[in-house]
């Protein structure tokens, strides 16, 4: 199980890989995997950057809370959690969620219920650099189960 | 009592400063310790509480030592 | 869009990236994706090896259908779909779908469904080599939306 | 008429051979085919039809030059 907060890009497919070098072999069936990536509009203006802000020590405590939440409702062989900090540009993977389980229901759900979880409870605020160069808040994220 | 008092993102734009210590007489709630501490501006809505870096509510009593901490719905992920 | 069938062991995490590197920058915010992976057991007994039979012409078909059924219920960016066909080894990729999207709903919607309809449509079958030396037909998929 | 009919799998193997042809008078449905093929072996229990590459019932009619398909459930992914 690793979480962790990153101020520097990362490939989310490479992390993944090296990540799951160290996994014990032929015990997991299955693996699902969510990455939210940053884009250049939202809500109809383009963006040109981003400013990722967290509560120091509040956003791990949360972040390990979750994930065990998702370990205590499905039998999963392990998780990891990369979530990026700081200033970031279009294109830029922002949140890794991938959960190892042995049957795919499991980590489907797990990995949707950690995404979720994470929008909703996790301490990060993100502020946007527009395109008009107008810096606004992100003023809240929508529920990724609704249609 | 000694109360550490931390804001976030537009919160502590709104606030203007990120970080307040407050020592009071006797415990307070949280949002008598905001009002105490920003008698000219109203609590936004959908505010939240965090008490020693865990969710509280608005009426959660505050203890000495303890790290209360208001901040906008998150917008992580 | 891609769909194929490989009888060479995939990494799918490099799939993936060079997959993506393909991809329009920018206009994507989530990806959703699901790997199987075969385990070294499976109903209490070990599997040293395993051959995937599948019906050339309609696999294709049938895949194609899937994905374009997905894509008729959500509003994807793109899809990535692999399955390994012919003799595999415990620790191969056997299924890889990735679905990205400009939503999260829609990325894990349309990976999961095609993940479940693929096991149920797919004309792919399973023959297990058992570490005892027994060779057995996989009789039947499970149903990964249930617990 | 002439019909290709394929087999897959654990029914490939129960019925000793992948492919077959067939000629027919007239139109027959799936499960007739499968009788007149294999008259000692009843239909397990399960068993999908594909005719032309597409999933088909049991009793559809089969026409000239048409490929139709018998394989157990399916265990991909």
């Amino acid at each position: 199980m690793s979480i962790s907060l990153t101020s520097q890009a990362f490939d989310p497919w490479q992390s993944l890989a090296e990540y799951q070098a160290q996994q014990l072999a032929g015990k997991y069936g299955a693996t699902a995997v969510f990455v939210g990536t940053m884009r250049d509009f939202n809500q109809g203006d383009g963006v040109v950057g981003m400013t990722l802000e967290h509560y120091p020590g509040m956003t791990e405590k949360q972040l390990a809370l979750i994930v065990e939440q998702a370990n205590q409702q499905w039998v999963l062989m392990d998780t990891l959690l990369i979530h990026r900090i700081g200033d970031v540009v279009p294109d830029d993977s922002l949140v890794l969620v991938a959960a190892w389980s042995a049957h795919r229901g499991d980590a489907f759900d797990a990995c949707r219920f950690i995404m979720e979880a994470l929008k909703k409870q996790a301490p990060f605020w993100k502020k946007e650099r527009l395109a008009s160069g107008e810096v606004r808040w992100v003023e809240s994220n929508s529920n990724g189960y609704q249609k | 009592m000694s109360i550490k008092v931390r804001y976030f993102a537009s919160l502590k734009e709104r606030v203007g400063h990120a970080d307040a210590e407050l020592l009071l007489p006797e415990p307070l709630s949280a949002s008598q310790i905001w009002q105490q501490l920003n008698p000219d501006l109203a609590m936004p809505e959908g505010v939240l509480v965090a008490v020693n870096m865990e969710y509280a509510g608005l009426d959660t009593l505050v203890k000495d030592n303890d790290e209360l901490a208001f901040f906008p719905p998150v917008t992580g992920g």
